[in-house]
Order: structure tokens, then C-alpha cells, then sequence
């Protein structure tokens, strides 16, 4: 068995590590949140952690003032407190004056598990695509963590990086950063059904294609791990090869990750049978956690797997189709 | 031989004005809350093993606290109906520490006592935070600072419709970083919310280290005081000074009542004593053995 | 020529007003925005009129307690520090516990003029359609702010008003009641091509339709004034019933008004080619006020008339779309 | 007759205390400064009339604030240099007055003077609300409790840098309910931020009326000091209490320095002076000419 993946922040904040010991410029802030690599971190570079207390919109703030004066700065919270709760100063102080923070959110859709709707955070796609000047990354393993990183100390920009909470296996070998232009990787091809999701989820839709091709259907699963700025010219393009498009998500399905697919292929004229599957629109109180959540939001391996073979079976085509659907439309 | 907990002495005494202070509490009381800190402290203490699952130390700061409102006679309810409308509300704000309620819902007959054993266990009532699907649950909790805007609301409510009915928060010393209890505290005592008490867990302690040395916090009491409120300091875990602050209740003079409790985090576990590296950690099978020790011990004078 | 229409706030203070004065358990909080209809409120009722300062944070969690205890409770304040300034206090707060608070929004779009990006607020339908539990209704007239509003005081739930800060023409007619449960309605038929807008940009729609009409193209102008709960098979059948569908907000194209029509046709199967027409993704720094930054935008009047034509016309079926296209599509 | 502009006498008192403070400014100085409030007013007035927009009362109530900063040698900067990085930083953080920063930036050369004929206009320099792209203009502005916080970045940057950059912060006293002020309160101190002041233009007035009345604010000075601020209180229309007050830099023990200063909205317009209603309106015609008229009397004593 492989050996247990390292928490993706522990591997962020490594790699932060590295280079603000030669830079001091660069500047890590948390909101009370921990990790092991920060506590090394704290002791080696106490000048270059920042603890603001726990306020996050003072956070946000703070970091554009440092920003401003030349720092390269890391801010990093639990995903709803970094997002919801400190919004408008993201929108005003970073969004607005274009400031160059990383906003390290970690913990995203479900990853609190026990932990409820307080800190579920299924609506950061949504409100946080919709900020101009920012970009948006959702690595899915070590490696694409690792890159993303580089990249914000590198060439600092208003990015939110959407971090899991738990360590996921690989998924690359290598190819990340030559991935990493494009804003999406096709990491397990096959067939003529395409899955894209990111994260947490890419790793379901890779079991989901294990248990589709068990039972004989093939599907391609694609990682966008970049939805802003989407590439929606390429993005539709590559859709437009395959006969299906189902998106998979741990967010609201309100303006989410398939939400802007849809857009893209909309905007695009690539018209797709597409499946968004995502949260069903409601606040989770159960106990559980995150499989039994997603197992009765229809999410589970089994389910998926069902849902995409009735959808993608030619008799799907007419069945729970509105009346009036045009039977052919070219444009 | 394990270090012994501290003992509350070593926490700086009330600052209660000597005039117009309540009665002094009946030894046969104090005895009684004695008892009940230590049964308290036993039950989430299993309760927490049972999964693995909450927050020992948070918990064990406010355990006393707790125990004054519900048996102490400060949060009026009636046994077994959790939906009274008229009964007093509590929102335990650093929600975190909202499950120590758990055993003393179970006692009063809120929850089914058997819920205790299923705590975060799935299709279970008892949830990691506590929220109002939960009977005598006030507040949604889970997230820093919205527990004493929340309460302000309710207190208001009461106000304008002539009923006796208080509000009590619980919140967290690295709670009052969030500029949202500010804004609440303005507000509270803008509208004489005299039925609002808010109880500071004062235990020095944030998530990643001493609040004094991560952000420093200073002086909450004359922070409260000045934004309006009555304020004071005591040792969070004396029941001779909870009971008599608490009972300043109503003697105000139309302000809300802000109490800083210092506290200890992880109060009654030696080892977990004033050690932030505890808030997220649970203990192995040789710790467990020294934190029950230690909870039958109960060196706590309170 | 028509009277001066009246302020939209005007319109839903009053109403609002009439109940309270027979009903003390109305009450009418605002953040420090104002109204002359207000003026009469607070000295009329004033304890029923609670100023909480200025901070739209408390004022939510307050909100949330006085409705916990039996309240039917209105907040008022400037549309992005009600939404994007407290999005946290809705998600938790009114959303997770479900109460019964609308949430009035005044000046949405770019409605604060000359104020700039800290005042407008374009990301308010992306943000608060993603909360679970919420309504999101758009008036666009006095008629349709005084049926909300009835609604609001007399089957209270958690719901979000996006006001316009001016007062604006009379769309409807004694009929807005009877629409509002279907969530949209036709206001101006007409041809083959579907205008979708709301609020402010309803008005635009419409005058865009008189000018596409003088060159000989007839379109229908349809508000779809709630945007949550969407009507989303209703829509997506009456849509199809259209050759293009053109949606028009003053909003960001990432999550917003487009984004969710363009979700139910995608989810409900019908394949129309569609054009989302929004303002362009960036922050807007310049003077000359709403209609001018509108103008810049590609959302002024002949511009857009230019842009729907020549996206309806025969030949742009072909241009400016990917080569991959299908041909044909039909599920 | 035209009722007369209040006297600044009639506000409360400067708090400074004795020990430590400054030397007096000149009479020469205070002369100077007199002179440019006088001007300022003015131009403002002028500048909101071409249009018709912009913010005077909130501009009016701090007049002598930013006067003190920039012609009083506090807010270092070297003429027609803009871009400076070494240069003093300021935010207005109550945004709809950063406006009234225009005139002392085309004073000394950061922008074009004849810009200010075009303040609102379309496709002109000069915003409603001010940001970064206007030379000068440190921070965005038109969202009330961003300022500190931002400033507070600064400060520390420059302290982290061994650059001796200073930042100062205009607050309204309403936009010290936003939370935000009080999070931002608390690090500046915790950082040991001793170049950054944070002065709170306390007018008493929000839009909607008398802060006292709509929601209390109470002592700013109290709420700053039990912040870990150095904190005092003068009146903001007198040159004789501000620039002691500012002096104050650099002496307050590493401690930031909160200056309240109390100020009349609408100062040195007769009919507009502590009238909340004027926030967001504009004078007829024959309001125009009285104001014109108390402007160019100047019945205020700095
Ligand atoms: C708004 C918000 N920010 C951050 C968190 C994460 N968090 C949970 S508990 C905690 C520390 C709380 O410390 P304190 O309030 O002092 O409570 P204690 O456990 O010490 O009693 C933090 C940062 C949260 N729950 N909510
Ligand atoms: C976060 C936020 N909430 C509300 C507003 C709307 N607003 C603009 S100015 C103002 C009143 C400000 O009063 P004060 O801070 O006392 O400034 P003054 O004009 O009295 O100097 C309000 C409520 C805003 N700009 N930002
Ligand atoms: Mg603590
Ligand atoms: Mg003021």
C-alpha cells in the first residue's frame, strides 16, 4: 500500500517554507489555524508568521497592507472563515486594489466532517469565481499542491486555493506543471463520457470510472483544477469530443464548479447532454461524516455510477426530457 | 506521581464591588455544584473517549460555568420541556464547547439520556456543534462570534414583550478577536439589554498558543465596561464567585452583565492543563488512564 | 408624461409600514440607510424601528435572535454591505437556522452610480442564490415591489429583495400577483428570440426591444424576477419554445443571472443557443456614472441591439463558434 | 441673519497630559493653518457645487485634520512626488470624505489642479470615492472599516523593513461600530505599531442621526486605551489641540495613538452644522449663497 499522503497544507506551507527562509519578504499569516509544518515554521521564522487573532476580515486587510508594501503574503483559515466570513474585505481590499495575497482556504466542501454546516463550505466556488482579478485552484494531490504553490510565491497574484483537508494519493507523475497553463488535465482517459471535477471529488469520479468499467462503460475523467480564469474556448473544445459532459462537485450546484462548465460550454455553442452532479440544495446537520453525507446526497460510488449509466443509456436520451426539447439544433 | 491540577487560587480574585453584592451561597449548594463539576467533567470525559471525537479542554474551562447556570438556578427551565417559550435561553458561542451541555440535557430531561453513548456517532441527535435541532439547543454553533448577536435579538424579543426572560452566552476568550462581539456589545447595551449576561471563558488560550503572546487581548473586563456593560472578573472555576457574579443579574442598573471568567483550559486534566497542543488532540491509551485518574481524584477546590 | 416613478424602498417601506402599525411583532432594521418613508416610520413606531449601527454583521445575528423569538423582521442597508459584508451572518445565521428574515438590498447592480467598486455590487445573485433556504426576488416597478413585499410581511421566510435604488417605470398591470408563483413572466411578446432580465436591466430589455422592432426584428421580453427558487422545468419548456435565448443582468457573467438560466436549460436538456450578455469581468473605476460605465460594458442600448442581432442572424450560427461543434445534437 | 458657525470653544477640552507633550506650535504656524482650512472649505465647496456631488458635512468635519497632516510637517512627502514609497501614508478611511483630500493633492502636485473642476466628472481623475489610481490615495475607499487594517499592513511592513514610514487613518466615528475597527484595534497594539495613528473625525452624527441616540458609542478614548492604544481626545477644528495631539508620534511608548477628535459635521456652514440631514443633500440656491457667505466670513477658530 502506498504510504499515507501528506496533508496538503503541510506540503503548501513546506514549500512556502523553503523559500521565505531566503526571502523574508515572504509573510505567512493564520487565522488560529495549525499544522505541524507551521509550528516549524513559527520557530524558525517567528518574524515572517503572523498570528491577527481570530478575525479574519482584520486578516484580509492586514494582508493588503502588506501587499501593498512589497510583501509576498500567504493568509490561511478554515475554508468558510476565510471566504464567507471575510468576503467583502476580499472583494474590496484584495479583489478591488488587485493585491497579490494567496488566500489558503483548507477544509473545503465537506473536509470538516463531523462538523456541519458551519463548516461545510460548499458555496466558495460561487461567491469567490465571481470576484474579478482573482484566480481560483483546487489541487488534488501532492504534486499539483506543491505546483500551485510554487507558483504563488513565484509570481504572486490575488489567488484562492482551495486546500482539502485530509492528504489524497497521487494523481500526477510529474505532468502538472506542464499541465498547469491549460487549467485542466485529463488524467485517466477512455470512452466517450467525460467527468470533470477537482479536488476531493476527482478521486470519487476516478472510482466512479473503476466501477463504470467493471460494468463495461468507459469514461474519460478530467481534473479542472483551474476554473478562474477558465479556459472556456479549450474547455468547450475538449467537451465537444465526447457525447456526454457530467460535472462532479462537493458544492451547491448554484453557481458551482459544473455551474461555470455549463456556462463555458453555453457561451461556447457546444450544445452536450450534461450531468451536474453536486450537493442537493439544503444545510447538512447529520452525523456521519463526509461519506455518509455525500452517500445520501446521491453521491456515493454506487449511486454515481448508477446515475451516470441511466443518463448516458440511449434511452435516457427522451426519458425525464422536457416535451419540447428540439430534436436537432445546429448553431 | 502525576502533577497535580492547579489549584483555582492561583486564579486572580473577583473584582465584584462590595456593595450590592448577592447573598453569599449556601455551603449545602456549593457542595452540591462540587459534585456536579465532577460528574460533569466524568460524563463528557466518556462521552469524548466513546468516538474520539470533541473537545476536552474547551469544555473543561467552561465546565463550571455551565453547571452554575443550569443548577445553580440562573437559567430557569422546567425539567423535561426543552420547548417552553418561556424558558431562559443559553447559547454556548464558542461552540466548540457547546457538547458539555450534552450530559446536563440528558439530566434534565431535554435529550434522551442513551443519546450520550451516540455523540457525532452516525444518524445520532448529538452533533459535534450543537444546533437548535437538538432540544434546548438555542443557537446554531460552530463558527466564532455570533452567539451574543444572537442572544442580544432574543433579549430584545423578551423586551418588547414583557417577558422576564434572560439570555446567557458562553463565549471564548479568542472569540472576542471577532469585531462581530464588538458590534453586539455596542448593541446590547445601546438597547439596556439588563437580561443579557455574557460569560467570558478567560482561559489564555487560542488554538495555537497563548492569546497574549499570539494577539494580545488585555483586559476583556475593562473592554466590556468600555462598551457599556457592567463588567467583572472572576475565577471561572469557584463557584463562590460564579454564583455571587451571576447573581449581580438584574442589579445592574439597565446594562447587560459581562462576566470574565479566568479559567483554565483543560481544567482537571494534569497533563492537558494550559496546553493549547490539546485543543485538537485525543489522548492514548496510557493519557487515558491518567485523565480518569485524575477526574476521580478531583483536586479542583471549587 | 408619466409621473416620477417612486423609490423602490418607498414603496416596500410603506407597505410594510401599513402591517406594522397593526402588528407590533413587525419590526425594521436598518444599518444607517435611510428613506423619507422611514422618517415617518421611526416617528411613528419607534419601537419598531432599531438602528443597530453601522454593521451589517450584528445587524443579521440580531435579526436572527428577534426572529428565533416570533419577529418578522426587515433589514435594510446598501446592497453590497448587506450581502458581501455579512455573507457569513446569512449563511449561518438566517440560512443554516432557517428564519424567517428578508433581507432588503438596496442599490444592487451598479445602482450607487459614481460610487465605484466598493458600493457596486455585481456578485450579489452568485453569492446568496448558492445559500440553501434562501428566496432571491428582483422587482423591477411599483407594482412588483408592493407584491413582494405583501408577501414577505405576510408569509415571512428567508428571503433576499434586490431593490434598485431609483424608482423605475410601471411594468406590470395589476397582474404581477398572479405571475409570482411561476417566477417569471412575459411582459413584452413578440418573435422568435427570447430576452431573459430583471430589475434595472428589464427596462434596458425593453428598450432594446423597441429598437430591434424599428429594424425589423421582433423579440420577447420576459422577467424572471426570482431567481431562487428557480422555475427551472417551467422556464426551461417555455424557453424552448424560442430560437435563441439571450439573458441581460448587471451583474458578473461567473454564477450570475445568466449563469443559473443557463444551468436549468443545460440541466432540463434543451439546447438553444444562448447569449449571456453581463458586464465584462473587472472592476469598474470610472466616472461618468451608470449608464456611461453600462456604455463602456457593451450594455448600452444600440450596442446591445447589435449584438442580439447579429448573433440571431442566420449567419452567426457559423461565425465566431468552435470548429468542433456537433452538427447536430439531439438527447 | 444668518445663525453663526459654533465656536470650536464650545467643545470638550484636549485630554493630553501634561507631562510629555510637544512644544506649542507657533502663532505663525497656527496663522498658516488657519488660512488653509479657510481655503479648503472652499475649494470643496466649490468642487461639490460644479457637480453637485460629493460629501461636504463629512469633508467639513475634518477639515483641520487633514490640514494639520499635510501642512502641519506630520504626513512627510516631497512636492509633486506622488510615488514616493518612502513617502508618510494616509487613508481616509471614511471614504465619502477621502474627497476632500483632492485640493491639498493638486496642492502640492501629486494631481493636476485642473482636475478639480472635474472631480465626478465622466472620464476625469477624481472618483467620488478615492483609490490607488489617483496619485496620492493610499487605499480604497467607499466601504466603511478597511482603513485600519490596511494601514496596520503598512506599519508593520515598514517596521519589518527598518523603514521609518509612518500611517495615518481617518475614521468617522460611525464607522467605529464596524467590528472590523476594533479586529484591527487589537493587532495594531499587539504589533507594537507606534507609527501608525488612527484619528476618529467624532462628529456624533451617522447619516440617520446623533450616534447617542441611534446606537451609543460612548467614550472612543476609553474603548482605544482598553485596546492597548494610547488614546486622547481633543477638538478636531483646533490647531492648538491637533498638532500637540499628532506630536504625540513616536512618544507613546510603542504604543499605536488613537486621537478622538470631536468635531461638528458640516463645520463652518451655518445651516448645515450638526445636521445629520445634510449627509447626502445639496443646497438650493439661496442655501448656496449663505454658505458662500459663512465660507468667506470664516467664523472659526482654530
Ligand atoms: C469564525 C471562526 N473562525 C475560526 C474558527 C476555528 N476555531 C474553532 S475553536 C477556535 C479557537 C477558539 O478559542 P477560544 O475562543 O479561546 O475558545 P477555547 O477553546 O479556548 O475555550 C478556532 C480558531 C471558528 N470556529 N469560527
Ligand atoms: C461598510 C459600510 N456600511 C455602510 C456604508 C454607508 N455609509 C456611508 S457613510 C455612512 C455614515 C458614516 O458616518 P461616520 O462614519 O460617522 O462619518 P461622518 O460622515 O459622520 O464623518 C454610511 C452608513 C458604507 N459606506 N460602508
Ligand atoms: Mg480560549
Ligand atoms: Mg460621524
Amino acid at each position: 500500500m502506498a504510504a499515507k499522503p501528506k496533508l496538503m497544507r503541510d506540503v503548501l506551507i513546506q514549500e512556502f517554507y523553503a523559500r521565505a527562509r531566503k526571502d523574508p519578504r515572504l509573510l505567512f499569516i493564520s487565522a488560529d489555524l495549525g499544522a505541524e509544518s507551521l509550528d516549524t515554521f513559527r520557530a524558525d521564522l517567528p518574524r515572517q508568521f503572523i498570528h491577527p487573532g481570530i478575525c479574519e476580515q482584520n486578516m484580509i486587510d492586514v494582508a493588503a497592507g502588506l501587499a501593498s508594501a512589497g510583501k509576498t503574503v500567504f493568509t490561511y483559515a478554515m475554508a468558510s472563515f476565510i471566504t464567507a466570513r471575510c468576503y467583502e474585505q476580499l472583494k474590496v481590499a484584495l479583489g478591488a486594489m488587485n493585491k497579490p495575497v494567496t488566500v489558503v482556504s483548507v477544509g473545503v466542501g465537506l473536509g470538516y466532517d463531523d462538523a456541519g454546516p458551519t463548516h461545510y463550505t460548499t458555496e466558495d466556488i460561487a461567491c469567490l469565481r465571481a470576484l474579478p482579478n482573482i484566480e481560483v485552484w483546487t489541487p488534488c494531490d501532492e504534486e499539483s499542491t506543491r505546483e500551485i504553490t510554487i507558483e504563488c510565491c513565484e509570481r504572486p497574484a490575488f489567488r484562492y486555493l482551495r486546500l482539502e483537508r485530509p492528504g489524497l494519493p497521487n494523481v500526477y507523475q510529474g505532468n502538472f506543471r506542464s499541465a498547469m497553463g491549460a487549467g485542466f488535465c485529463e488524467v485517466a482517459p477512455g470512452g466517450d463520457v467525460l467527468i470533470l471535477s477537482s479536488g476531493y471529488m476527482l478521486h470519487r469520479a476516478l472510482a466512479v470510472r473503476e466501477q463504470l468499467r467493471m460494468e463495461g462503460l468507459e469514461v474519460t475523467v478530467t481534473d479542472l483544477f483551474r476554473i478562474k480564469p477558465l479556459a472556456s474556448r479549450d474547455l468547450a473544445a475538449y467537451a465537444s469530443r465526447f457525447s456526454h459532459v457530467i460535472t462532479l462537485e462537493e458544492q451547491c450546484l448554484a453557481g458551482g464548479f459544473g455551474s461555470a462548465v455549463a456556462e463555458a460550454l453555453v457561451d461556447q455553442g457546444v450544445a452536450k447532454p450534461m450531468l451536474r452532479l453536486g450537493l442537493p440544495d439544503r444545510y447538512f446537520f447529520e452525523n456521519g461524516g463526509r461519506g455518509h453525507v455525500l452517500e445520501k446526497s446521491g453521491l456515493g460510488v454506487s449511486t454515481l455510477a448508477q446515475r451516470i449509466t441511466e443518463f448516458t443509456a440511449p434511452a435516457a436520451r427522451s426519458r425525464n426530457r422536457l416535451p419540447s426539447v428540439p430534436q436537432s439544433v445546429s448553431f | 506521581m502525576p502533577k497535580k491540577a492547579t489549584p483555582s487560587t492561583a486564579r486572580p480574585r473577583a473584582t465584584t464591588p462590595a456593595s450590592d453584592t448577592p447573598p453569599a451561597p449556601s455551603a449545602e449548594l456549593l457542595r452540591e455544584l462540587t459534585g456536579k463539576s465532577h460528574w460533569l467533567r466524568r460524563e463528557l470525559f466518556q462521552m469524548v473517549m466513546a468516538t474520539k471525537k470533541g473537545h476536552i479542554p474547551s469544555s473543561f474551562s467552561c465546565t463550571e460555568l455551565l453547571v452554575s447556570l443550569y443548577y445553580g438556578g440562573f437559567l430557569r427551565h422546567r425539567k423535561g420541556e426543552p420547548h417552553d417559550p418561556s424558558r431562559d435561553r443559553l447559547i454556548v458561542s464558542k461552540g466548540h464547547a457547546a457538547m458539555a451541555l450534552y450530559p446536563i440535557l440528558a439530566d434534565i430531561g431535554f435529550v434522551p439520556p442513551g443519546e450520550l453513548a451516540n455523540f457525532t456517532r452516525k444518524d445520532a441527535l448529538l452533533r459535534m456543534y450543537a444546533d437548535p435541532s437538538i432540544p434546548g439547543i438555542d443557537a446554531i454553533s460552530g463558527s466564532l462570534g455570533h452567539g451574543l448577536g444572537i442572544a442580544s435579538g432574543m433579549c430584545l424579543a423578551a423586551k418588547q414583550d414583557g417577558r422576564d426572560q434572560r439570555a446567557f452566552v458562553v463565549l471564548g476568550d479568542s472569540e472576542c478577536y471577532e469585531g462581530s462581539v464588538w458590534e453586539s456589545a455596542y448593541f446590547a447595551a445601546h438597547q439596556g439589554l439588563d437580561n443579557l449576561v455574557a460569560i467570558v471563558d478567560r482561559n489564555g488560550l487560542a488554538i495555537m498558543g497563548r492569546t497574549e503572546e499570539l494577539c494580545r487581548i488585555g483586559s476583556l473586563e475593562e473592554k466590556f465596561r468600555s462598551f457599556g456593560w457592567e463588567s467583572l472578573s472572576i475565577d471561572g472555576h469557584s463557584y463562590g464567585e460564579i454564583l455571587p457574579a451571576l447573581g449581580r443579574l438584574g442589579r445592574t442598573g439597565g446594562k447587560p452583565l459581562a462576566i470574565i471568567a479566568n479559567t483554565v483550559k483543560g481544567k482537571g486534566i494534569s497533563f492537558m492543563e494550559n496546553r493549547s497542543e490539546w485543543h485538537n488532540r485525543m489522548p492514548n491509551e496510557a493519557e487515558q488512564r491518567q485523565a480518569w485518574l485524575d477526574l476521580e481524584t478531583n483536586t479542583i477546590a471549587n
